[in-house]
């Protein structure tokens, strides 16, 4: 076990150096300069010259890339040039949000699109087939934001049952907390449930049709029970791993929910940076992204093991 | 179809013909599906005919008619310059089509060579490559593609290819595992045995084994790509002005949801109903095309 | 008709052949554990000659013939054929040397490409060694093709349009393209049923015998393999227990293993009684046992067998056998009945026709179903 | 009472110093007493300065301090502290506020509540200047302590204390107990919270997450209106909005645009300003020929704005040989910048125009700007209350924003003489002639003036707009 | 104590895939069914335990203990299938379910079936396991089906099957996946156990000389139709339809030595386009006009032993 752990440890360091790279550069190759647009459209080129050499944009890339690597070392994350809060202070304060809208969502794309994905399987070619699927399906065919001010325009403006936006912090009020959270988390839900519930369908189907179904219904045993004891442990499998995946396309979700939905968080962050040429929070907060992605691949590797008595015990 | 099993375990039959052939064949018993290659064909067709189609020139203003409601004269009604929406919808067909089919030629022509590279070659060029694209996969894609389309400039082409360049890890990863499971299976050793070259091996044996699984991606990379470019669009690195896209159209709309729903309702159900037929397409197609899923012969 | 199965010196010397594959993560250095797959494998081929590798699942049957092809790279040991030798790291080298080897694969149904047809899949072979001009690849695609007693309007045909034995034909054929002395069948009719198997197995005696081919064949059922071989090589756990003519095992097995396998083979016999079985099951090639691999099953081991690993030994002319106890192993039991008598008179008279109707075209209009 | 306010867009550096956002200004408002403040109809009102005076030659200007004031760490306002923060504008590394303050020499502490400004050159915009962020005084003590920190705790000396910042959500301020001026107000805290898309924010105000937003969209202001719960209310900006031509910057100065006024002209006349203006904001907008509004003191009437006229364009099109120029227009990726270039280019077309519109996002753009990458670009520009904080920096020679490189000594003489004089005519004259000369030459397009929409609740008492757009939380009450 | 009458299973293409089977099994009888693969005997002994892949339509009669077992309500035959009913399938490396341990897979079925709390199933089952001769009982109870080998796994799966002690066992296949030594292990256990509790089995092989050793009668089986049916002796000595004796002639054998087997030429017709007549006859080397045309029936050739062919006897 420990070795396994020690392994995928092992081999997200290469990976996230990648990442390092891949953010660095895609940095350097963004037009613009962060002087310039730090100093804005009425400075002097004597101000950006002193912006430049305060936050050392002059220096070679490799001797930034070094000064920031050393950085991480330390803890230390570099400053938004646009707030000149430190990096590491912004994404305290969002990583809690986006988190959390990222598991609310989780839950609801994965309690959904899972029982979807069963109701499916079942009822393959049926009717129920096909409704199932289009219900789960409707998430990923709108586009987020767009789905948001639906919510927005319904729950909060019309029927004024939930708060059009207004993050409350889980720990100082957990009922309006889950009030404000339950709209951005079904829209950014959805959106990924149609994807677990097409891999649920599928590893389902696939279960189904394998021959040790056919010997739990040779003992007789009632169809709820092969179905969620024995088929959908196995179906889990894929749908762990798969599940792990998505959550970066969640990540990718919350740009635009939060953008929506107001919502102090993360996405909405590193959006604004990329515009803003706010360069060491955009390597901030995707570096971070990527180790919370990897991590949760790993948990979810370690989850897969754990399901699957193959793996476990190595 | 099937032809007498003579064979000890009976196995269902995964050969055919043409991938597409069988495709449309067994999406032809579907009736949702046929629906939702119906919706794809009319996109393609308002796409590739939008001059001979649209009453209006898209881009023509009206000042006398700001956000006039669905009429006999703009049968969708105008929008906040007093555009036809109609006519903007037909050209916005057209990049929106251009946001799913370049984008998936890019993550395609790309993603699959890598890819088949990494799982036939193996060993280190696959652990790189294999590194390599975790690291994609853990940037979020959508930050990905804002930063590479603010890179090179807000337009249609640019966002379309962010969206392609981010979804190339997908392709990567499907061909990859695609290649390794079809390396070891006896077509392919016996291609090496009777002195195909590498290339060739990889080219005419693996790559066309895999193209099922691809099709299937490739129709759900679309619907991705129809929604990123408007989502893209929210964000204001999409379709610039005047040009028209679903994905601008809605943004725009979004400002005039009370005074002007219709500007909404029609971008807003094209982009549903496109992305929902290239899902419910791909959905179907990967029922079909995926023998895991099929079900077996009792044996 | 027997003109090719005169005997001369060897095709084929497989010299000390063996395959480690290391098992477990690689990421942290190299493994320590080694999967012994084959462990020091050594035999000739004749040219005419077919020798046939049995043994139980596992044993290592299908990696000794894939090294044989180059399709695996041996860890230690080498291959001589035809004057050529191949060996550990030849695989990483060069491509394939040699087209004059080929191998027939077990699945009828994975061993061809789903996206070629017929014709397509024979022809290929014929295109990259230039093995005819390009005008004549069609014609030398449907002689191919009637040699293994398919239709020329086979050619057309993808695989999922044929059935098992049809298939395997079509492998046959496609192996046949290069004109190759030697092929490899790993388990080539193991996955037929048994009145296709039958025509399998006699269209592979007719061709050996035309063209005068050497032959590994490998397979797991004694019987099938009584049928078709010149001699045979028991394999066990990696290794070879005995080698010897065709006929000798069946009679006279002179390893404990191979009576064994002699008599767990069902019969379709009423009445029949099977020997003793040996029981538990093979032990994993990862940690094989010590001394004799057979020890852990075997009826006869004595102390040594645990700590000696017998060598191969010469025991008469042709017969080799790996065993401390090998002059203990009883004959196998009579039958009880004499060879043709198995049968009883109308049953053979009967079975006749089938011969008949079998034999005469390498059954051919019947194909057409 | 707890106001929770919705506003546009992000805030950047919480450092009156530093600060370049317009928006910053909003939380400044409730954190920041400035100087010298404004009415709404725009005459400069007494804040951390009872009174001031330019000296005869406009060479320096004196400031009375107000007594009693402190800072919210506690530390006396005095002229110290106004020396300080003056000069703090002044040194500082990437402070926005240099600048702003000019010619000035020196800043002298008279006694301790007067302070003399002094100026190497007449200065007369600087009183404006005071009126915003360069009139913000912060706490000496705080700002020495925190350094380049001080923006993650400001320490200012307005009604309200900062509490805490979660970026790009909220900023929240408490009622500061020891303000000078306390008794009026009447909001124990504030929350700030940004909400740039317009609908969305309107929607938290209909939803009752919000008491108060700004910048309603123009679009929405009569459904707000008529919904009974909420009052809007409205004022001009100080600002303008149009475009500005490349007419000396390098080689994309030398397309027709830039080369040729009667094109520039032909361009002008094809814009229908009342279409335009009904386009954008259903007529609530006001078209504008100049720097200023219509309505401001300072307008030229002698120049109203020309009524749309194509057959006139083309004949200046044809005068100029190029019946048909094709141009591009360099525009951020705003909504209504993107709205306003669209209308433009869908404007001139009847006239033979072909405008490209290039869409790009700020940062990109503040880049093809200093590269002078450009031939038009669409330019809006908030206002500043001293009209000289419009024009000055937009047309003098090599002036900051003066991105087209547009240099004509002579309305550089008449800006200049704006800046030399207190006196409300002597501008007046000044800025005419420019106006004259400007209008001519056409560096830049005027085109409208936008309007502030607030919505707040109804029971909401004694709120007022500004033209600068920002909010005076004195006197405001929720009920 | 079975009776089988004319079963008939259709797939849901409509056409027959098993057709017209009849036959009868006494207690404590074994009951072979032999043919090639596809010719419908797994079908067969699905549709006796109701197993049938969704989408095929069975008719005819199964009387089993007095009731129609076809006719029963789902949930009855559910009660009745892995109690008194039980089956082994073909291949013990799918048929178990690899998320589960063996010893739950094993005592569920006493615990549907009989009630029992868990320790008494588990007790009842490792004595069991111990039966079918299982090493280290104990401790194979909690382990997972990836850890025992082909053998122990087929053990496995004749111990769940036997657990309720049923009166009729059904086995398909159960040693075609495994090794000829493991086999014949597998078979003698099967005798033995079978003998032990005095149930009726139905034992499924395409191999007719394993059937020849254990079985008391044979069925043969041909594209779906009974075509010879006996006891064991008289078919092996006296076969009367030319399939089984060219099946027997097919079987290279140990203790012949012939160049040539007579093999049957061609292949199994399809199921959805069978000859008009026999289904036999394009691969009969006796058929003649009348195997064209008409389909013969089975028709008692000896004492219990019938064949359908024209021309028997042959
Ligand atoms: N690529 C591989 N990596 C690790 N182990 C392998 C690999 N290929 C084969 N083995 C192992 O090597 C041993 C011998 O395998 P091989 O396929 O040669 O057996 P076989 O005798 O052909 O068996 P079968 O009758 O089942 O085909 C087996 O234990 C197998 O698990
Ligand atoms: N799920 C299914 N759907 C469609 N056809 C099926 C299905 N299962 C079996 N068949 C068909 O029914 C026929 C009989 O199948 P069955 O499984 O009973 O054969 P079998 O005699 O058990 O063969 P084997 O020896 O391969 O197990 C075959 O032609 C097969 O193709
Ligand atoms: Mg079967
Ligand atoms: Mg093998």
């Amino acid at each position: 076990m420990t070795r396994f752990l020690l392994q995928r440890i092992g081999l997200m360091i290469p990976t996230i150096f990648f990442v390092s790279v891949i953010v660095f550069s895609l940095q350097q190759l963004l037009p613009g300069d962060p002087a310039l647009t730090m100093a804005g459209d009425e400075a002097s080129p004597a101000l950006i010259a002193e912006i430049r050499a305060k936050y050392h944009l002059d220096d070679p890339l490799l001797v930034r890339y070094g000064k920031w690597v050393a950085g991480i070392a330390q803890g230390d994350l570099g400053i938004s040039l646009r707030t000149q809060q430190t990096v590491v202070q912004l994404l305290t304060q969002k990583i809690p949000v986006t988190l959390e809208l990222a598991t609310l969502a989780m839950i609801i794309a994965l309690t959904f699109g899972i029982s979807m994905g069963i109701l499916a399987a079942i009822s393959r070619g049926g009717p129920m087939d096909y409704v199932a699927r289009c219900i789960a399906l409707f998430g990923i065919s709108m586009p987020a934001f767009w789905l948001g001010i639906l919510f927005i325009l319904l729950f909060a403006v019309k029927w004024r049952i939930l708060p059009a936006s207004g993050y409350v912090p889980l720990t100082e009020n957990p009922l309006e907390n889950l009030r404000s959270m339950i709209m951005p988390a079904t829209v950014l839900g959805l959106a990924v449930s149609g994807v677990i519930m097409r891999h649920t369908r599928s590893a389902m189907l696939q279960v189904l049709s394998n021959d040790y179904v056919r010997t739990a219904r040779a003992k007789g045993l009632s169809e709820t029970t092969v179905i969620f004891v024995h088929a959908l442990r196995n179906a889990a499998l894929p749908v762990i791993t798969l599940g792990a995946l998505e959550f970066g396309q969640l990540l990718s979700g919350t740009v635009l929910t939060e953008t929506v939905f107001s919502m102090p968080g993360f996405g909405k962050l590193v959006v604004d940076a990329v515009f803003n040429r706010d360069y060491a929070v955009v390597q901030g907060a995707v570096l971070c992204t990527a180790v919370v992605f990897l991590l949760l691949n790993l948990f979810a590797d370690l989850a897969y093991a754990a399901v699957n008595p193959r793996l476990r015990g190595r | 179809m099937s032809v007498a099993l003579s064979i000890r375990q009976a196995r269902p039959s995964t050969a055919l013909r043409s991938p597409l052939g069988l495709a449309i064949s067994s999406l032809s018993r579907q009736p949702v599906a046929m629906l939702a290659m119906a919706v794809v064909l009319v996109v393609v067709v308002l796409a590739v005919g939008a001059e001979l189609i649209a009453p209006f020139d898209p881009a023509s203003a009206d000042w006398s008619a700001l956000r006039e409601a669905p009429s006999r004269a703009h049968l969708l009604g105008t929008d906040d310059l007093g555009r036809d929406i109609l006519s903007r919808m037909i050209y916005g067909a057209r990049a929106s089509l251009l946001a799913s089919v370049i984008s998936v030629s890019i993550a395609f022509a790309i993603g699959v060579p890598v890819g088949l590279c990494a799982g036939y070659l193996g060993g280190i060029v696959d652990g790189v490559i294999t590194r390599f694209t975790d690291a994609m996969l853990a940037i979020p894609a959508l930050i990905f593609a804002v930063s590479l389309a603010a890179f090179l400039g807000p337009s249609l082409i640019n966002a379309v290819i962010a969206i392609g360049v981010a979804a190339i890890p997908v392709f990567i990863r499907l061909s990859r595992a695609q290649a390794m499971g079809v390396k070891f299976e006896e077509y392919v050793e016996a291609a090496y045995v009777v002195g195909n070259p590498r290339w060739r091996i990889v080219l005419k044996h693996i790559f066309p084994n895999i193209v099922p699984a691809l099709i299937v991606q490739a129709t759900l990379t679309m619907a991705f790509a129809v929604i990123a470019e408007a989502s893209l669009s929210f964000l204001g690195v999409g379709q610039q002005p005047p040009g028209a896209s679903w994905g601008n159209m809605l943004t725009t709309a979004k400002n005039y949801l009370e005074e002007a729903p219709w500007m909404a309702i029609w971008p807003g159900a094209a982009i549903f109903l496109t992305a929902l037929s290239f899902n419910l397409l791909g959905d179907t197609l990967q029922d079909v095309l995926d023998p895991r899923s099929r079900p077996r012969v009792a044996g | 008709m027997l003109e090719g199965a005169t005997m001369t010196g060897p095709v084929l010397r497989a010299v000390d052949l063996a395959k480690h594959y290391p098992v477990g993560s690689r990421w942290f250095g190299r493994s320590q554990t080694l999967l012994r797959a084959v462990d020091g494998v050594s035999f000739e081929v004749a040219k005419g000659e077919t020798l046939s590798l049995v043994g139980e699942s596992g044993c290592g049957k299908s990696t000794t013939g894939r090294m044989l092809v180059q399709l695996i790279d041996p860890s230690s040991g080498h291959v001589e054929f035809e004057g050529r030798q191949y060996g550990a790291g030849s695989r990483r080298k060069a491509l394939r040397i040699s087209r004059r080897i080929q191998f027939v694969f077990q699945d009828p149904y994975a061993s061809l490409n789903p996206r070629m047809t017929a014709g397509e899949a024979i022809g290929e072979p014929l295109s990259l060694h230039n093995m005819v001009p390009r005008r004549q690849r069609w014609t030398r695609v449907a002689e191919l093709l009637e040699m293994v007693g398919l239709p020329r309007s086979f050619a057309a045909r993808y695989p999922h349009e044929l059935s098992g034995g049809q298939r395997q034909r079509v492998g046959i054929a496609r192996a046949l393209a290069l004109e190759p002395s030697f092929i490899v069948c790993d388990e080539a009719v193991s996955a037929l049923d048994v009145s296709v198997q039958a025509q399998v197995l006699n269209l592979l005696k007719t061709l050996k015998m035309r063209l005068g081919l050497s032959l590994l064949f490998i397979a797991h059922d004694l019987a099938v393999v009584k049928h078709i071989s010149d001699r045979i090589a028991v394999m066990y756990l990696g290794r070879l227990v005995e080698v010897a003519e065709a006929s000798e095992p069946f009679a006279n097995p002179r390893h404990p293993y191979t009576r064994a396998l002699l008599g767990a083979i069902p019969q379709p016999v009423f009445g029949r009684v099977r020997a003793a079985t040996v029981g538990g099951d093979v032990p994993s090639p990862i940690d094989p046992p010590s001394g004799c691999r057979f020890h852990t099953r075997c009826p006869m081991k004595t102390d040594i067998c645990a700590r000696i690993d017998p060598a191969m030994e010469t025991i008469a002319p042709g017969h080799v056998v790996g065993c401390h106890r090998w002059r203990d192993v009883e004959p196998m039991p009579e039958a009880g009945r004499a060879a043709d008598d198995v049968h009883s008179a109308r049953i053979q008279r009967l079975l006749g026709f089938f011969q008949d109707k079998a034999g005469s075209a390498a059954g051919q209009q019947e194909l057409r179903s | 009472q707890s106001l929770r306010f919705g506003f546009n867009e992000d805030v950047d550096v919480l450092d009156p110093t530093l600060s370049r956002g317009f928006t910053t200004r909003m939380i400044f408002s409730a954190l920041c007493d400035k100087l010298i403040d404004i009415s709404p109809d725009l005459k400069f009102t007494p804040q951390l300065a009872t009174s001031w005076s330019w000296s005869d030659d406009n060479l320096s200007l004196t400031l009375k301090l107000r007594p009693n004031v402190v800072f919210h760490d506690g530390e006396p306002f005095n002229a110290e502290a106004v020396k300080y923060s003056i000069e703090r504008h002044q040194s500082m590394t990437g402070s926005q506020r240099k600048a702003e303050l000019g010619p000035l020499k020196s800043v002298e502490a008279v006694d301790s509540l007067t302070v003399k400004l002094n100026l190497s050159a007449p200065f007369v915009p600087l009183v404006g200047y005071l009126s915003d962020r360069a009139g913000m005084m912060v706490s000496p003590k705080a700002a020495r302590e925190l350094g380049d920190k001080f923006t993650t705790a400001p320490v200012c000396a307005g009604p309200f204390k900062f509490k805490e910042r979660v970026a790009q959500d909220r900023i929240v301020v408490d009622k500061f107990d020891k303000y000078w001026n306390k008794d009026n107000i009447h909001l124990d805290q504030i929350v700030f919270r940004t909400l740039p898309d317009p609908t969305v924010r309107l929607a938290n105000l209909r939803s009752g997450q919000l008491d108060l937003i700004e910048r309603i969209a123009p679009i929405d202001v009569a459904g707000v209106k008529s919904e009974g719960r909420f009052a809007v209310e409205e004022n001009t900006e100080l600002g303008w909005n149009g475009l500005l031509y490349n007419v000396g910057a390098g080689e994309k100065a030398k397309g027709p645009m830039g080369s040729d006024p009667r094109i520039r002209e032909a361009f002008e006349l094809s814009i229908d300003r009342d279409g335009l203006v009904q386009a954008m904001s259903k007529g609530q907008y006001t078209p504008g020929n100049q720097w200023v509004s219509p309505s401001n003191a300072y307008y030229d009437k002698q120049l109203p704005i020309q009524k749309r006229d194509i057959a006139k364009a083309k004949a200046l099109l044809a005068a100029a040989g190029k019946p048909n120029p094709v141009v591009t227009l360099v525009t951020p990726t705003q909504t209504e910048t993107v709205q306003f270039a669209q209308i433009i280019q869908a404007m001139t077309r009847d006239a033979g125009f072909d405008v490209k519109i290039q869409a790009t996002e700020f940062a990109t753009a503040l880049d093809i700007t200093q590269k002078g990458d450009f031939e038009m670009f669409t330019y809006f520009w908030s206002g500043r209350t001293d009209p000289d904080g419009n024009i000055y920096n937009f047309t003098a020679c090599n002036a900051p924003l003066n991105i087209g490189k547009y240099c004509n000594p002579d309305v550089d003489a008449s800006l200049q003489a704006a800046r030399r004089t207190a006196d409300p005519e002597a501008r007046r004259k000044a800025w005419a002639q420019a106006a004259a000369l400007i209008l001519k030459d056409r560096p830049m397009l005027f085109a409208f003036h936008r309007k502030y929409f607030w919505g707040r609740k109804k029971e909401m008492k004694n709120f007022v707009a500004y033209p600068d757009g920002l909010v005076r939380f004195t006197n405001l009450k929720l009920n | 104590m079975l009776d089988v009458r004319d079963l008939r299973v259709t797939s849901s293409g409509g056409y027959p895939l098993v057709d017209g089977v009849s036959f009868t099994l006494n207690r404590g009888e074994t009951l072979g069914i032999v043919g090639e693969s596809g010719c419908g005997k797994s079908l067969t002994s699905l549709a006796l335990m109701g197993l049938l892949p969704p989408g095929m339509s069975v008719s005819g009669q199964v009387e089993f203990e007095g009731a129609d077992l076809l006719k029963l309500a789902p949930a009855t035959v559910r009660d009745l299938r892995g109690d008194r009913l039980a089956m082994i399938f073909q291949d013990p490396m799918t048929s178990l379910n690899p998320t589960l341990t063996v010893g739950y897979q094993i005592a569920e079925g006493l615990i549907r079936h009989r009630g029992c709390d868990r320790r008494e199933a588990r007790d009842r089952s490792i004595e069991l396991l111990r039966k079918v001769k299982l090493p280290a009982a104990e401790r194979r109870f909690d382990e997972y089906p990836h850890q025992l080998s082909g053998g122990m796994r087929q053990r496995v799966m004749i111990a769940m099957a036997l657990i309720c002690q049923p009166a009729l066992l059904i086995a398909d296949e159960p040693t075609t996946a495994l090794d000829v030594t493991v086999q014949a292990q597998i078979l003698d256990l099967l005798a033995e156990l079978k003998d032990d509790l005095g149930s009726a089995m139905i034992f499924i092989s395409h191999d007719l000389g394993v059937v020849a050793e254990n079985v008391d009668r044979v069925a043969v089986l041909y594209a779906g139709r009974l075509v010879e049916e006996g006891p064991t002796r008289s078919l092996f000595e006296q076969p009367q339809h030319p399939y089984t004796i060219g099946l027997m002639g097919s079987i290279p054998r140990i203790d012949t030595t012939s160049e040539w087997l007579p093999a049957i030429a061609g292949t199994l017709p399809l199921a959805s386009d069978p000859p008009p007549g026999c289904r036999f006859e394009p691969r009969c080397p006796f058929a003649g006009d009348k195997c064209r045309e008409e389909s013969p029936d089975l028709a008692e050739v000896s004492a219990g032993h019938r064949a359908a062919c024209w021309k028997a006897p042959l």
